[in-house]
């Protein structure tokens, strides 16, 4: 059964709300570092940077709802996820700059962060591919009898994938621990969900597998989705696979080189609507209306991330470089069994 | 005569082909209303609306197979798969259908269709975005696979891989899309299988296609001030290769150096190193040099990943070294 | 709404029923062929032969509720779609003796027969990859804005390939006229319906593209089929796709080398009991109680049948094998704007 | 030491890293209650249960990648793909994920997999089901690729591909399943990427890998009747390719044929080809000459099928014209 909002104590909420302070702060500065950072040497470059804002109810609620040994996975819009499993940001603004330092050694980049520590299983760029991943890593919990369950994230865009078709029925079929979690911002890159697919309602599509009709769930309240995704984990670890949505709305554009809210009026006014529901505000409300005089609270944690993202800026923009050695690392595992050298650059 | 960058160049052989036949039209992911992830197909949606510009899911198996379906209907598809790291998901339907029912039904169906993707690396796109696999899809038989080095040729290529009967593939190499070149008024088609060459030279044959052409071009331009004179030969197409032009250039300058943003092995630099010694040993003054990434999955921090990437300058010490 | 039964005819039926024993007959000279005929000259050989005896009904209830102008396409359990399309006994035969008189030249083999001019666009042996191939004949007819619809078979294994999934979404966004029909003989090669999906129901699939739910039709019973297909094929025209079953089994193992029903006694049994609803036992049933005297048809037919087959093998043992010009026909379409010669052997 | 088909060879092999290591496991269509396609696995559904002998629906896309998610986890898959040909549609995982995991999340994650596969063509397979494409899978670096020519070799080289910690693509000719070879008792691994000369010889290196190798060997007989004396390298693995071992006996033989299966383009004999005049310019006593099976889909037919493929005599041939 799902825990009741009323068992969460205060502290805990204020705890949330910090977090979901600190990924909002740190996608603002990934985007500042991107677009407009004057000094060469602090920006974050490339071509691939998909930011999260107003998925932060998403990420904190469905990972919030995680035992420290369950699992968790996740496509390309990964950094929110990160930091609400626990993962230092200064690790990942690292990662973000490229630097040796980053949680993947920048190597992986903004798409690729993973922390294997708190089975943070990765971001995936490959729409769909990182499905039946979920599926092997649910499927490595019920070979070892584990108590434990995974939590795939994944747009409402690559439910039109055939990964998403064979990933889901295979957990089906076997049975496993998975909460397959549609973050339903109803567009892939452009393509709206009525033009992606003949079902628009995603939920409707666990029939096929015939596994549990999840819950559309109001994706900008962090209580409602924790509530329901724990839930949903529950019912995964006792009796198999979950498919549920979170209707929530990307305050960006799909990654940096989209111009689409710029572009186009009628969605420019759909942002605003949304916006009224920013998951901060609806969580600041929901604060507001329990507890008094949280003013301080609300400074200290304006502070406080404040100066977690500062300084996660300044320990990437002050780490090295990878070198060379890094770039010939870890193409293969060492191993006894191979004759000669793999790697004969 | 004006001119374009290799983006509007795509678009305006878009543009002509589908107002000179109402069978050729587009689909892929973003390819209309968004207009096209990297633009090439920008202002068709509006101009031709929805029937002859389609939207589709993101579905790469569904997209190459039912432009093979559409194809061998009677329409002309022009698929996008939005970026060639995609299309391995669409080889089965590549391989096993567009590029074999014209054969394996004896003649039956023909499959007129052109896929089109982005390719390349480099700019931190990260192992999973980073891949310029030509090769690996030129290995099957039945289908061409073109890449063109500059605006002029993606227009004549683009043009011709519409209007054959025969599918192919068709990569578009990211970081060319801006760079222009002067394009004719008048309509123009480039043969499939035709190769060029970009630079005349004595000294040395570099043998090239896409972004390789560029590297070629600088690293011969520097060369030149040693007094070296390169002779640069872009395939332009995979498939069929343009082995008479190679040849032709090698017999006249008995070195070679084989350039290519791919990985290195069961490559391209290895497919034209093989049928040089085979076909011209006699006129083999120096081992075949080749030039390509590392043998690696690309990083995403920015000095390593430049590292692992060719290079004009890695071309001019490949050059040296067969002199 | 479909044609009810009582307006086909009595010479209609019994023209189905004659293609009907065709069909089998067709099927068991081809297991003779492959596994008894003593004289080397006169056997099929290789490794792939997929017999659909037991699925009779369906495949010719099926192509039966086509118009001409209709479209075909299936995977490789092929012989029987192509007689009951129309396509001559002979050139099939041939096709499967790997002569140059085949309907592909000898080129395709049992698994990749097709005849272009009766639209049957063929047998295919990658299991779901025929599927986005429907839908893309399927497109060119809206498209042209003709008035046909396309039907597609497929196994009820196929149905968990990333193929069916994307194919039918497609085809559902596209709102195009295609009848999906799943065989569903219970089993893709050795596994049990309830071993490779969650939903062995698979109609139930329908909600996830949002697309006409249609009927699990017993597929042992032409009529039912016919009648089923029909309403289907006038609904895809009309309103886009439908997904429906036909409930059947076969009657051989899964290809020339599944000793299954040697093996199993379960299935053994589960054999004789479906054996009892022989497509053609019920068939001839509905005949006898609908008409009296048909004696000299059925000796007839059965003449006939024998006759068509036996010249069949006939006209394929006498036909000519392909030779090294075959070889290397077709392998591209010859093309002015080619340069030189694509196969430069 | 018993005879035993390569069948039954690989069979053991599985056997025997079940028994070892709880956490090996099979996967893959059919492989369970059906016995396996091939019959690779049989009998291990029996004794192992469906726990560790699973089967899946036909969904390669998912047989791969959750392979690598059960690996990352800690498992040690044995996934099975039926034949290569399907494999097309797994490409994705195993390149995208498989083999760049462990570095794109710079070594946190190992993925100790293996994929197997049966390869190779004839006996009227047709188009679709005739694939040999091994160069293609190991063109892309981070996972290991072997085949096996004989019962002896597949045993080892399973047993290792099984511990290793790293991903590998082991594909297994269906022609060669049937035949015996001699094998000890106690347990032996051959290492990832040693090539094995199959039969010492002095005046041709003949290289090869999976069936090849028997084509070879039977040309050495006839050869050697005429007084040469092949040697016959099979490199057992196409990554890492066992470069030493044939340049050894290159340069002791300065001329050169190289035997595969697969289509000839940007393939086998490609790179070898390449590598060869490279690296060992100054010993090439002739041309390096390639024999695979025609540039063309196969037919069904058997009689011209047997022309496009390769055999012992189009490798007498070739040897006779590097002499
Ligand atoms: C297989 C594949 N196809 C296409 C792409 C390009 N692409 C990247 S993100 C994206 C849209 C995904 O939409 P959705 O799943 O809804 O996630 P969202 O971006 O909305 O979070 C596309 C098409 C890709 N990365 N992988
Ligand atoms: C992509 C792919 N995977 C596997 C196979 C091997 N295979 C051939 S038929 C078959 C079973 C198909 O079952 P179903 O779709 O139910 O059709 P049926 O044979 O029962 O008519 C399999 C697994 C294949 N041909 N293609
Ligand atoms: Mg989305
Ligand atoms: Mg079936």
């Amino acid at each position: 059964m799902a825990t009741k909002t009323e068992t969460l104590s205060k502290e805990t909420l204020l705890t949330w709300y910090e977090e979901m302070v600190l990924i909002r702060k740190f996608e603002e500065m990934c985007r500042y570092l991107y677009f407009d950072e004057p000094d060469k040497k602090r920006r974050i470059t490339g071509v691939y940077l998909h930011l999260a804002s107003g998925h932060e109810a998403v990420h904190l609620g469905a990972v919030k709802a995680l035992t420290a040994d369950d699992h968790v996975i996740t496509a390309y819009r990964d950094h929110g996820i990160g930091l609400a499993r626990g993962v230092r940001a200064d690790l990942l603004m690292a990662e973000m700059m490229g630097k040796r330092t980053g949680v993947s050694g920048g190597k992986g980049g903004s798409m690729h962060l993973a922390w294997r520590p708190v089975n943070f299983w990765g971001g995936y760029a490959i729409v769909g591919g990182h499905l039946p991943l979920a599926t092997g890593i649910a499927l490595k919990v019920r070979y070892m009898n584990e108590p434990n369950a995974v939590l795939c994230f994944l747009g409402d865009g690559a439910s039109n994938n055939g990964y998403f078709h064979e990933a889901l029925n295979m957990a089906a079929v076997w049975d496993l621990p998975v909460v397959w979690l549609v973050e339903n911002n109803l567009v892939g890159m452009g393509t709206r969900i009525e033009d992606s697919t003949g079902q628009p309602e995603l939920v409707k599509r666990a029939i096929a597998y015939g596994i549990k009709e999840g819950p559309r769930v109001d994706g900008q309240d962090v209580i409602k989705v924790y509530e329901a995704v724990k839930e949903a984990l529950d019912h995964a670890r006792a009796h198999g696979p979950v498919l549920m949505e979170a209707l929530t709305y990307r305050f960006e554009g799909h990654g940096v080189s989209d111009k689409q809210f710029d572009a186009r009026d009628d969605l420019k006014h759909e942002l605003e609507q949304w916006r009224t529901r920013d998951p901060l505000v609806v969580f600041k409300a929901l604060l507001d209306k329990r507890y008094k005089d949280l003013d301080d609270d609300y400074a200290r944690i304006e502070a406080d991330t404040d100066k977690t993202v500062q300084d996660a800026v300044e320990f990437a923009v002050n780490s090295p470089e990878p070198g060379y050695e890094d770039l010939i690392a870890n193409v293969y595992v060492d191993s006894d069994l191979v004759h000669g050298d793999p790697l004969k650059l | 005569m004006k001119n374009m960058s290799m983006r509007d160049a795509l678009r305006a052989a878009l543009h002509e082909e589908m107002l000179r036949d109402e069978t050729v039209f587009v689909m892929g992911e973003e390819v209309g209303r968004w207009q096209g992830t990297h633009r090439v197909t920008r202002g068709l949606y509006d101009e031709f609306g929805a029937r002859r510009v389609r939207d589709t899911p993101i579905s790469e198996m569904a997209i190459a197979g039912a432009a093979v379906g559409a194809a061998m209907a009677g329409l002309r598809p022009v698929a996008e798969l939005m970026t060639i790291n995609f299309a391995f998901l669409s080889l089965d339907a590549m391989v096993n259908h567009a590029a074999k029912i014209h054969y394996m039904f004896n003649g039956q169906f023909k499959v007129p269709l052109v896929y089109r993707a982005a390719t390349g690396w480099g700019n931190q796109a990260t192992a999973t975005h980073s891949h310029s696999p030509e090769p690996i899809f030129a290995h099957f038989p039945g289908m061409f696979l073109g890449v063109p080095s500059n605006a002029y040729d993606a227009k004549g290529m683009l043009k011709t891989a519409i209007r054959d009967d025969n599918p192919v593939l068709f990569t578009e190499v990211i970081a060319l899309y801006p760079k222009p070149s002067p394009i004719p008024d008048e309509e123009y088609l480039i043969p499939i299988g035709q190769g060029d060459i970009k630079r005349p030279g004595t000294d040395v044959t570099i043998v090239t296609y896409g972004r390789g052409v560029e590297w070629s071009l600088d690293a011969a331009g520097i060369l030149a001030k040693e007094g070296v004179e390169a002779e640069v030969v872009d395939v332009r197409w995979l498939r069929p290769l343009d082995l008479p032009l190679i040849l032709s250039s090698f017999k006249k300058t008995n070195r070679c150096v084989v350039v290519e943003e791919s990985l290195p092995m069961y490559s391209f630099g290895s497919e034209i190193a093989a049928q040089l010694q085979e076909a011209a040993f006699d006129y083999m003054d120096a081992p075949i040099k080749r030039v390509h990434a590392m043998d690696l999955p690309l990083p995403y921090a920015r000095t390593i990943e430049l590292m692992a990437l060719p290079n004009a300058q890695k071309v001019v010490d490949a050059v040296r070294e067969v002199l």
